[in-house]
C-alpha cells in the first residue's frame, strides 16, 4: 500500500514535469499548428546552457537560471527569425519537417559542443531531496512543480483574455484571416517560439539536475506527445492534467506490473494503450476543441 | 477617364497594375481605379474578373496565396503600398472584409469582435462593440462558437468585425452575399451609415450592382482583369449595357428567369 | 498548386482513353521507359555500393509510397509507418522459416498479413483526425515494437531472425546484382498499381476523404471504409517493402523499427511531394543520397585548411549530422512542395519556352 | 596497402562509449602504420561514423565489400548492425571485430544448443555479455556469503527489452538460480534517461539484493540516481559498455559501489608494462601525452591489436586475405598481443568457440566526494576510482556457447 | 417524394429547427426561404443527413431514412451543393465530377490497381463520356483540367452543381446556388435549374435569397422563421403573406414586388 501510495505520488511529481515540456508544446501548436520535433532539443540546449553557466562561469543557480531563461527566449526569437519565418504560408507539414530538420541539426550542434558524456550539475539545493509525503524527491522537482503551477496559471489566463493570446489563437486557426485583422504573423510566431523555448528549459534544467545533461534528455520531446493529446492539443490545461495522467499511469502501470503482470514495459507502453482507449471516447482529448463540422 | 472632381482628395489609387499567380497564371492586366476620401466606390464584374484579387493586391494578402502585384503601383494617402506586409497596411487603415466571411470559427462571436480591434490602442473599444450589436443584435445572443453561425449571421460578424477596426478604408468583398433581402437592405444602410457617420471610405465589390450602385457615388466595372468602363454611380445606373447585365429589365420589361432559355446576348464593352 | 494544367500544343487528344493514361504525353512515356531500360542495365556497371543504394530506395520507395497514400492521398498523418514496415519483414520471414512458405510466395502474404495489421490499428480512424489520429498511430508504434520485441515465435524476440533469400526455380537472389531486379520488377509493379488506383473511383475517393470529407460523405462516400480502407493499403505497400528488405539483408532485428525510422518515412514523402506518386520516388532517393553525399564531402573536407581551422578531427561526424539537417531544412525552406512540385514547374517552363511566364 | 573498414558511433545514441572506443581502435591502427604497418604494409583504415544506424552500416558495407579494394577486415560496433552484417561477412568472408558482446557471436558453426546462427566471421575482444553476467554472478553469490547475508539472495535483471540489454538476460537468470538465487521478473527501464523512481521503489520494496543493469552509462545513471534517491539499497552489477569513468562523474555518488565487468587488466593509471604502448598509441590523437582514457579506449586498441597480429600471421601465411586473417585468430592460445602485456587479457578463439575470453574481471567504482572537475583530474585526486575486486574464471561450458 | 415529419433540431440551447413539417412532390422545384438562421441549411442538412432531427422522422420515396447516413442516402438518389463551398480543392474539376459517380461506379480497390485486366478501364472511359455531358451542360469545359482549388467563385458554384448531378440523383439539394453571382451568371444558372427540373426530371430544392429567381422558376415556397414554418404555398401566395413581408422582406418593400405581380409561368404540372 505505502508503495502505491509512493508510486503515486512520484506519479504526479513526474507527471507534473511532463506538463511543462507538453504545455510548451502546445504554445506552439496553438499559434501555429506546428508540431515541434525539435522541442526536446529546445529542453536539451536550456539544460546544456545552465550547465554551462554553472559550472564554467561558476554562478550561482539563483543567477544562472534565469539568465538561461533569457537567453532561451532570445533563442527562440532569433530561431523563429532565421529559419521558420521563411516558412511562413508554406504547408503546415513541410514545416514540421522543418523542426525535424532543427533537431538533427541541434542533436549534432550540442554533441559538438558539450561532448558526448552525460555531465552532472553542480549541486544545487542544500538538500538535494526532500521527503513529499513520505516520499524522496529531488528538490529540484519540488521547484520544477511550482514553476509549472505558475506557468499554467499565467497562460490560461493568456490566452482566454489577453489581446495577444487572442491574436495567436487567430493566427493558429487561419494565417491570412490573422494578416487581414492586422496581426503580424512572424510576431505571433516569435512570441510562441520564444516562450515555449524558456519553458523546455525550465525542464531541460530539472531533468539536467536530477539524471545528469546529456544528448540523450531530448528524447523527452517525443515522450510527452500522449499527455499532449490526452489532455487535447489545444488546451494549456490539459498538457498539464495530460502530464500528470501519463505520469500517474506509468507508476501505476509499474505498480501493476511489478506486482502481478511482469510484462516488463507495462510503464512505457500502458499509456499508449489509456491514450488509445482514451480518444475513443473523447476523440480530441480531455479538454481539446472540437473541429467545427458544418456545411 | 472622367474626371474626377479635382476638390476631391484620392484616396487610394491603383496605377495600371498587373497581378501574376504562382508565377505563371496572369490575373489583373494593367488595372487602375481611384478611391476618392470619404466616398463609396463600388467595383462591379463578372465571377474570375479579378476583383477580390483587386482588393487582395491593396490589401497586401495577395502574398499570402503566391500572387504578386508584378507591375504598376498602388498608393494610399500619397504613399506607396504595394509590397508591404499585410498587417503594416491594417495598420495604415485599410481594412479587407474578405471574401467568404472567413470568420474565426473556434472562438466567440465576442472574441473574433475583440480581435476586429486588434489594431487599436484606444479606448472606444467599448462603445464600438455596443454599436455593432446595435447593428446586428443576433450576434449578442449567439453566445457560442462563431462557426456554428448560420452563414448569415457570420456575414454580420464579417462587417462587425470591419467596424470594430475603425479603418480609414474599407475593402469589402460581397458583403450581401447569402444574406436575406430584408438583411442586405440593412446591410447596405449599415454601409452607408459608416461611410457617413463615420467617415470611413469605401471600395465596395458586389454582385448585387442596383444596391450597390444605389449606395456608391463612383463604380467601376471589370472584365477579364481590366477595368472596363467607370463613371459616377448615376452614368452606371443609366449605361444600357450595364443596366441589361448588372441591373436587369434594361429597355424593355425585366425578363423573367424562367423564360430566358435560349436566346441570349453577349455583352460587348466597346 | 498550379492552375491548369498545361499541355504542349499539338498534343491533341481525340479519346477520353487518350486522355487518361498514366503519362500525359508520349514523350514523358518513352522517357519513363527509357529509365526502366536504363535501370535494367545498371547491374552491368554499378559497384555493389551504388546497387545496395538503389536496392535501399527501391524497397524503401514502396513502402513510402505506401505512406504517401495514407498522408499524401487521404491526409491522415501517421508516424507509426517503420512499425509496419517492420511486421512485413517478420512476417515473411516467419513464413517461411516457421511454415516454409517458398520466399516468392511469402513476401505478398507478408504484405496481405501487414493489410490486416494496418487495418486493425486503423481503426481508431474511424473516429480520429488530424495530430490526434497521428499520435494513435505513434501508440501503434510503440505497440508493434513492443510486440516484437516479446513475440518470440514471430519474431525471434530481442534477438531478431533470419530471413532466407529468394530463391526462383532453384536460382537463388542472393547477390545485390540479382535482388536488384527483384526489387526493381516489385517497385514497378508497385508504382504502377498504385497509379492506377488513384486515377480509379476508390482511389479519387481517398482524395476526396482527405480534402473535404463532409462533402465527400455527402457524395456518397463511406468515409470509415476509406479511412480505415486507406490504413490498410499503406500498411500493405510497407509491408511488401518489409518483406523485400528482410530477404535483402537476410535478417531482421527489432531494433531497427523506430520511431526515428518513421519519421525520416515521413521525410520522404514531405520532401518528395505530398500526394505525388513519382515524389515519392524522388524523396526516398533524396534521403537515401543525402547521407551518403554528406559523408563523401565531409571526408573530402577532412584534412583541408577547413578542417584545421575548425579544428574538426573527430567531431566531423557532427559535422556532417549538422548538414544532413541543414539540407533537409534549406530544402524545405525553399521547396516547401516538394521536388514533385518543383519538377512539375520545370517540366512547365520548357514546354512553354520561350514564352514562360 | 590493405583496407580496412572502421564502423563507429560517433554522433548516435551509443556516442557516450562509442567515441573512446573508435578513438582506442584509430588511434592503434595509425599507430601501427606509424610502424610500418603490417609486414610492411600499410592498412589503409577508411573511419566512418555511421551514427548507430544500422541501413547506414548496410550500405558503407557494401561499398567496402566490393570492388577491387575489398577489404580485409572491419572494425565494428553495435549488436544491430553486426547482426545485420553477420551474414553478409560470412558470405564475403572478411573477418568483423565488433563493440557488441552479444554471446550469440561467439558460435561460429551454428551448432550450439541455443540455435543462433552460425557467425564464423565474427569477432570481439573482451567476455560477452553473458559470460561476463555470469561472472558477476558468481561474485555475487560469494559476496552475499562474505557479508553474511541471510537467506536467499534476490537477484533481477534490468535493462530495455532490447537486443543488447536482453542478449544476457536468460543466461544469468538461469545461473544465478543454479548459485541459488531467489530470481524476481526482470525490471525494465528504457536506454534513454528519465525517471526511473517507480523502478527504484519497486525494487527497495521486493527488497532486491543484486541487479544487472544491462543498458548504457545514460540510462543506468537515471537509475542509480533515482535508487539512491528513494534509498534503495542494492548491489548494482553493470554492463561492459554501463560504467565507466564519465558514468561515475555523471552519476556522482549514486555510483558509490557499482560493480562492473572490465575488458582489460587495469585502467589507464596502473604500471603495467604494456602501459608504454598504450601511452605511445595515445599520443596519435593527444600530442600533450596527458588525456586520461576511459576503459573503452583501451578495450579498442585491444581489438584494432589481436586484428594486427592476425593479419601479420596472414601476412606469413599466404597474404592478408579475410580467410587468412581468420585462421589466424585461431594460432595461438592464451594470445596477449606483442607490446600490451597486462593490458589485454590472454584471450583464446578457435575455430569452433570464439568466445576469446572467459576470465571476468570485476571492478568496483568508488566515488568520493564532488565530481564537479574534469575525469582525468577526478581519478588523479582519487575522487574516482575503479577498484579491481577479483577475477572470475568463468567456466566454457559447451552448452553455453552461442548463449 | 420527400416528407417531413414534425422534425425538430436543436444544438444545446439553440432550437435551428421546431416541429417542421413538410412534403416534396416528384418534379418540383421547391424553395426554401427565411431570414438568416431561420434554419434553412439545417432543414436542408436534414434530409441529406449531415444532421440527424432530435426528434421527428423524414421520408424519401416512401422510406423512413431518418437514421441513415449520408453516403447510405447519396445512393438513394439525394445529391446537394452546398452554402458554403465543398470542393476536392486539390483535384481537377473532372475528378470532382467524378466523385459524384462514387456510386455509380463499380471498380473498387482491387479491380482499380489492375486497370486493364478488370474493365476498370472501361467503366471509367464510359462515365467519362456522361461527365463530359454534364460538363457540357454547365459549359466549364475550358476549366475541366483545372485545379478546383483556385477557381474563381462562381466557378466553383458551377462545378458544385455539376458535382451534384452527377450523382443522377432524383432529389437535389441547392444551399443558395446564386450567392455572389451577377445578373448575367444567374439567369444562367437559373436556366441551369429550370433544365434539370424539366429535362432531367429532377426534383429540385433551393433555398436562395433572390427573390427575383424564387418568385420565377420556383414551384411551390416554403418560409422558415426561427426554426418554424410560417407559411408554404404557390409563391405569389407566400409573398403576399404580411409575417413574410414583415419578417423577411422588410417592410417597406417595393423591389421585390414586381416579382410578385410578374405574370407567373403556367404550372407544369408533373406525375
Ligand atoms: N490563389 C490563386 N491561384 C491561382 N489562380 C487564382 C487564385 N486566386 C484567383 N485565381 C484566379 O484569378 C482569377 C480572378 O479571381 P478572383 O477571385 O479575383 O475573381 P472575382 O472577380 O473575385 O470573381 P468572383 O466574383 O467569382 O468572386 C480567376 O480566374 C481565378 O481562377
Ligand atoms: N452544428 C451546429 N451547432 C450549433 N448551432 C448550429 C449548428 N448548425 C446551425 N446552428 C444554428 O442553427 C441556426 C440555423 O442555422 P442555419 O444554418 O440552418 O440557418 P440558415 O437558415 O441557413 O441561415 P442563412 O440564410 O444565414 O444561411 C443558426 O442560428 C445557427 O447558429
Ligand atoms: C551499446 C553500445 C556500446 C553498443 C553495443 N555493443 C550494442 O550491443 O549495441
Ligand atoms: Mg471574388
Ligand atoms: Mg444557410
Amino acid at each position: 500500500m505505502t508503495l502505491l501510495f509512493q508510486l503515486l505520488v512520484n506519479g504526479l511529481i513526474v507527471g507534473a514535469l511532463y506538463g511543462v515540456v507538453a504545455m510548451s508544446f502546445v504554445l506552439i501548436y496553438k499559434a501555429s499548428r506546428i508540431v515541434n520535433f525539435a522541442q526536446g532539443e529546445f529542453l536539451l540546449i536550456g539544460a546544456w546552457t545552465c550547465w554551462w553557466l554553472l559550472t564554467s562561469w561558476q554562478l550561482p543557480f539563483w543567477i544562472g537560471f534565469p539568465i538561461t531563461l533569457v537567453f532561451m527566449l532570445a533563442f527562440g526569437v532569433i530561431l523563429q527569425i532565421i529559419v521558420l519565418r521563411p516558412m511562413i504560408g508554406e504547408p503546415i507539414i513541410s514545416v514540421i519537417m522543418v523542426t525535424i530538420g532543427l533537431s538533427i541539426v541541434f542533436q549534432a550542434a550540442m554533441k559538438w559542443m558539450f561532448g558526448v558524456f552525460a555531465k552532472p550539475f553542480p549541486q544545487i539545493f542544500a538538500s538535494p531531496t526532500t521527503n513529499l509525503f513520505g516520499l524522496e524527491v529531488q528538490t529540484v522537482y519540488v521547484m520544477s512543480l511550482l514553476i509549472s503551477i505558475l506557468i499554467m496559471a499565467g497562460f490560461g489566463w493568456f490566452f482566454k483574455y489577453s489581446r495577444t493570446g487572442l491574436a495567436m489563437r487567430a493566427t493558429a486557426f487561419d494565417q491570412q484571416v490573422a494578416q487581414s485583422l492586422g496581426i503580424s504573423v512572424r510576431h505571433m510566431f516569435a512570441m510562441s517560439w520564444a516562450i515555449s523555448a524558456m519553458v523546455s528549459a525550465v525542464a531541460g534544467v530539472t531533468v539536467g539536475v536530477v539524471n545528469g545533461v546529456s544528448s540523450a534528455l531530448s528524447f523527452f520531446g517525443i515522450k510527452v506527445f500522449p499527455a499532449v493529446i490526452l489532455g487535447g492539443l489545444d488546451s494549456i490545461i490539459g498538457a498539464v492534467v495530460g502530464g500528470l495522467i501519463v505520469g500517474v499511469l506509468e507508476n501505476m502501470a509499474h505498480y501493476l506490473d511489478s506486482q502481478w503482470l511482469n510484462w516488463g514495459n507495462m510503464y512505457e507502453i500502458a499509456p499508449f494503450y489509456v491514450l488509445i482507449a482514451i480518444l475513443m471516447i473523447k476523440p480530441y482529448g480531455l479538454f481539446g476543441t472540437k473541429d467545427i463540422e458544418r456545411v | 477617364m472622367p474626371p474626377v472632381t479635382a476638390a476631391k482628395r484620392m484616396m487610394l489609387s491603383v496605377n495600371n497594375i498587373e497581378v501574376v499567380y504562382n508565377d505563371v497564371i496572369l490575373v489583373l492586366r494593367g488595372l487602375s481605379l481611384e478611391v476618392p476620401e470619404g466616398e463609396i466606390v463600388a467595383l462591379l464584374g463578372a465571377n474570375g474578373a479579378g476583383k477580390s484579387t483587386t482588393l487582395k493586391a491593396i490589401s497586401g494578402l495577395l502574398k499570402t496565396e503566391d500572387g504578386e502585384v508584378t507591375r504598376g503601383d498602388i498608393t494610399f494617402n500619397g504613399e506607396r503600398i504595394n509590397g508591404i506586409d499585410p498587417d503594416k497596411i491594417v495598420r495604415k487603415g485599410i481594412f479587407q472584409v474578405m471574401e467568404g466571411r472567413r470568420i474565426i470559427a473556434d472562438m466567440t462571436c465576442l472574441e473574433n469582435l475583440r480581435l476586429g480591434a486588434y489594431t487599436r490602442r484606444d479606448n472606444g473599444v467599448k462603445d464600438d462593440l455596443d454599436m455593432v450589436y446595435s447593428y446586428f443584435p443576433r450576434l449578442k445572443e449567439r453566445t457560442g462558437l462563431a462557426g456554428y453561425l448560420s452563414g448569415g449571421e457570420q456575414q454580420m460578424l464579417a462587417i462587425g468585425r470591419a467596424m470594430m477596426a475603425r479603418p480609414k478604408l474599407i475593402l469589402m468583398d460581397e458583403p450581401s452575399m447569402g444574406l436575406s433581402p430584408l438583411m442586405v437592405k440593412e446591410v447596405f444602410s449599415i454601409v452607408q451609415q459608416i461611410n457617413r457617420d463615420l467617415g470611413v471610405t469605401i471600395l465596395l465589390v458586389e454582385q448585387n450592382a442596383r444596391m450597390a450602385l444605389q449606395a456608391a457615388t463612383r463604380g467601376y466595372i471589370m472584365e477579364n482583369g481590366k477595368v472596363v468602363l467607370d463613371g459616377t454611380a448615376e452614368e452606371l445606373r443609366n449605361n444600357e449595357d450595364v443596366k441589361e447585365f448588372y441591373l436587369g429589365g434594361g429597355s424593355e420589361e425585366r425578363k423573367s428567369f424562367k423564360n430566358l432559355k435560349s436566346f441570349k446576348r453577349r455583352k460587348r464593352w466597346i | 498548386m498550379a492552375n491548369v494544367s498545361i499541355i504542349p500544343s499539338g498534343d491533341f487528344k481525340t479519346s477520353y482513353g487518350t486522355d487518361t493514361t498514366i503519362f500525359p504525353t508520349k514523350t514523358s512515356r518513352n522517357f519513363a521507359i527509357l529509365g526502366v531500360v536504363l535501370l535494367l542495365a545498371c547491374p552491368a556497371f554499378m559497384d555493389r555500393y551504388w546497387l545496395s543504394l538503389l536496392i535501399q530506395i527501391g524497397y524503401l520507395g514502396i513502402a513510402a509510397l505506401g505512406l504517401n497514400i495514407l498522408v499524401g492521398f487521404t491526409g491522415q498523418i501517421s508516424i507509426g509507418h517503420s512499425a509496419f514496415f517492420g511486421f512485413g519483414a517478420f512476417a515473411s520471414a516467419w513464413l517461411n522459416n516457421s511454415w516454409g512458405v517458398p520466399v516468392a510466395l511469402a513476401i505478398p502474404l507478408a504484405g496481405v498479413i501487414t493489410t490486416g495489421v494496418g487495418l486493425l490499428f486503423g481503426m481508431p480512424a474511424a473516429r480520429l483526425k488530424g495530430l490526434y489520429l497521428a499520435i494513435a498511430t505513434l501508440a501503434a508504434q510503440y505497440i508493434l515494437q513492443d510486440f516484437f520485441a516479446r513475440a518470440d515465435w514471430f519474431t525471434g524476440g530481442t534477438a531478431g531472425t533470419i530471413a532466407e533469400p529468394l530463391t526462383l526455380f532453384g536460382f537463388a537472389f542472393d547477390t545485390d546484382e540479382r535482388f536488384f531486379y527483384v526489387v526493381l520488377v516489385a517497385m514497378v509493379v508497385m508504382y504502377i498499381l498504385a497509379t492506377n488506383l488513384m486515377r480509379t473511383r476508390d482511389g479519387r475517393a481517398l482524395v476526396a476523404v482527405r480534402d473535404h470529407y463532409l462533402s465527400a460523405e455527402i457524395m456518397g462516400i463511406n468515409l470509415t471504409k476509406y479511412r480505415t480502407m486507406s490504413f490498410g493499403i499503406s500498411a500493405f505497400y510497407a509491408g511488401i517493402g518489409g518483406a523485400l528488405y528482410a530477404h535483402y539483408l537476410q535478417f531482421v532485428s527489432v531494433e531497427g523499427f523506430t520511431i526515428l525510422f518513421s519519421i525520416q518515412f515521413l521525410g520522404m514523402i514531405i520532401i518528395g511531394g505530398l500526394g505525388s506518386i513519382m515524389g515519392t520516388l524522388m524523396g526516398t532517393a533524396f534521403m537515401v543520397f543525402l547521407p551518403e553525399l554528406m559523408q563523401a564531402l565531409t571526408k573530402m573536407v577532412s584534412g583541408t585548411a577547413i578542417d584545421t581551422a575548425l579544428n574538426l578531427k573527430d567531431n566531423i561526424a557532427f559535422l556532417r549530422e549538422m548538414s544532413i539537417g541543414l539540407v533537409i531544412i534549406l530544402f524545405l525552406v525553399f521547396e516547401p512542395d516538394g521536388l514533385a512540385h518543383r519538377w512539375k514547374q520545370i517540366k512547365a517552363y520548357w514546354k512553354l519556352y520561350p514564352f514562360s511566364h | 596497402d590493405i583496407p580496412v573498414g572502421h564502423l563507429a558511433d560517433q554522433s548516435g545514441a551509443t556516442s557516450d562509449v562509442g567515441v573512446p572506443y573508435a578513438q582506442g581502435v584509430s588511434d592503434a591502427l595509425a599507430y601501427i602504420n606509424s610502424k610500418g604497418g603490417v609486414g610492411g604494409t600499410k592498412l589503409a583504415v577508411d573511419s566512418v561514423d555511421y551514427g548507430y544506424q544500422a541501413p547506414r552500416a548496410i550500405s558503407q558495407y557494401k561499398k567496402w565489400s566490393s570492388g577491387s579494394d575489398k577489404i580485409a577486415a572491419l572494425q565494428g560496433w553495435g549488436t544491430a548492425d553486426t547482426e545485420a552484417l553477420t551474414g553478409f561477412v560470412t558470405k564475403d568472408e572478411i573477418p568483423a571485430y565488433s563493440g557488441s558482446y552479444s554471446g550469440h557471436l561467439t558460435d561460429p558453426t551454428g551448432k550450439g544448443p541455443h540455435g543462433s546462427k552460425p557467425a564464423p566471421y565474427n569477432f570481439f575482444y573482451g567476455p560477452s555479455y553473458s559470460d561476463a553476467l555470469r561472472g558477476m554472478l558468481t561474485w555475487a553469490a560469494e559476496d552475499w556469503k562474505k557479508q553474511g547475508g541471510q537467506g536467499k539472495p534476490k537477484y533481477v535483471h534490468m535493462g530495455a527489452n532490447h537486443p543488447y540489454p536482453n542478449a544476457p538476460k536468460d543466461a544469468g537468470e538461469q545461473l544465478a538460480k543454479e548459485l541459488g538465487f531467489d530470481v524476481l521478473p526482470a525490471v525494465q527501464f528504457a536506454l534513454t534517461p528519465g525517471d526511473y523512481t517507480a523502478q527504484c521503489l519497486t525494487l527497495k520494496q521486493s527488497g532486491v539484493n543484486y541487479a544487472y543493469l544491462g543498458n548504457t552509462a545514460g540510462s543506468n545513471i537515471s537509475v542509480l540516481k533515482a535508487c539512491q534517491t528513494v534509498g534503495a539499497k542494492v548491489q548494482f552489477m553493470g554492463n561492459v559498455w554501463g560504467m565507466d569513468e564519465n558514468a561515475a562523474k555523471a552519476a556522482g555518488s549514486a555510483a558509490d559501489g557499482v560493480v562492473f565487468p572490465m575488458r582489460t587488466s587495469v585502467t589507464w593509471n596502473a604500471e603495467v608494462p604494456g602501459m608504454a604502448l598504450l601511452k605511445e598509441i595515445s599520443k596519435i590523437s593527444d600530442t600533450s601525452g596527458k588525456a586520461y582514457r576511459p576503459v573503452h579506449y583501451m578495450a579498442g586498441v585491444c581489438t584494432a591489436y589481436y586484428m594486427k597480429e592476425a593479419m601479420d600471421w596472414a601476412a606469413k601465411n599466404g597474404g592478408v586475405t579475410g580467410p587468412n586473417i581468420r585462421k589466424a585468430m585461431y594460432q595461438k592460445k592464451d594470445w596477449v598481443p606483442a607490446g600490451l602485456e597486462g593490458v589485454c587479457v590472454p584471450s583464446t578463439w578457435t575455430d569452433t568457440d570464439h568466445r576469446g575470453m572467459t576470465a571476468v574481471n570485476i571492478y568496483r567504482a568508488k566515488v568520493g566526494g564532488d565530481t564537479g572537475a574534469g575525469v582525468d583530474e577526478l581519478v588523479k585526486a582519487g575522487t574516482i576510482k575503479l577498484e579491481k575486486l577479483t577475477t572470475v574464471d568463468v567456466p566454457r561450458k559447451p552448452e553455453w556457447l552461442g548463449w | 417524394m420527400f416528407e417531413a415529419r414534425g422534425v425538430n433540431l436543436r444544438f444545446g440551447g439553440v432550437h435551428a429547427l421546431t416541429d417542421v413539417s413538410f412534403g416534396i412532390r416528384k418534379g418540383e422545384l421547391f424553395s426554401i426561404i427565411g431570414p438568416n438562421g431561420a434554419g434553412k441549411t439545417s432543414m436542408v442538412n436534414c434530409i441529406s443527413g449531415r444532421y440527424r432531427p432530435t426528434d421527428g422522422k423524414v421520408y424519401f420515396k416512401g422510406r423512413d431514412v431518418t437514421g441513415m447516413t449520408p453516403n447510405h442516402r447519396a445512393s438513394l438518389g439525394i445529391g446537394r451543393t452546398f452554402q458554403n463551398l465543398a470542393l476536392f480543392g486539390h483535384m481537377t474539376v473532372l475528378d470532382n465530377i467524378m466523385v459524384g459517380r462514387h456510386h455509380l461506379l463499380k471498380n473498387n480497390f482491387l479491380t482499380g490497381p489492375l486497370y486493364w485486366l478488370t474493365g476498370a478501364r472501361k467503366e471509367e472511359l464510359s462515365h467519362r463520356r456522361e461527365v463530359e455531358e454534364i460538363i457540357d451542360f454547365l459549359e466549364i469545359q475550358h476549366v475541366r483540367k483545372a485545379t478546383a482549388g483556385t477557381l474563381s467563385y462562381g466557378l466553383r458554384k458551377r462545378v458544385e452543381l455539376a458535382r451534384a448531378i452527377a450523382l443522377k440523383p432524383d432529389l437535389i439539394l441547392l444551399d443558395e446556388p446564386m450567392a455572389g453571382m451577377n445578373l448575367e451568371e444567374k439567369e444562367d444558372m437559373a436556366r441551369y435549374i429550370v433544365d434539370l427540373n424539366e429535362e432531367f426530371g429532377m426534383t429540385v430544392v433551393m433555398i436562395e435569397h433572390d427573390m427575383g429567381v424564387v418568385m420565377d422558376i420556383s414551384h411551390r415556397v416554403m418560409v422558415l422563421e426561427f426554426g418554424k414554418k410560417i407559411a408554404e404555398g404557390r409563391p405569389e401566395e407566400v409573398l403576399a403573406d404580411p409575417r413574410v413581408r414583415r419578417a423577411y422582406l422588410g417592410e417597406d418593400d417595393d423591389e421585390e414586388a414586381p416579382a410578385a405581380a410578374h405574370q407567373q409561368p403556367p404550372r407544369k404540372e408533373v406525375a
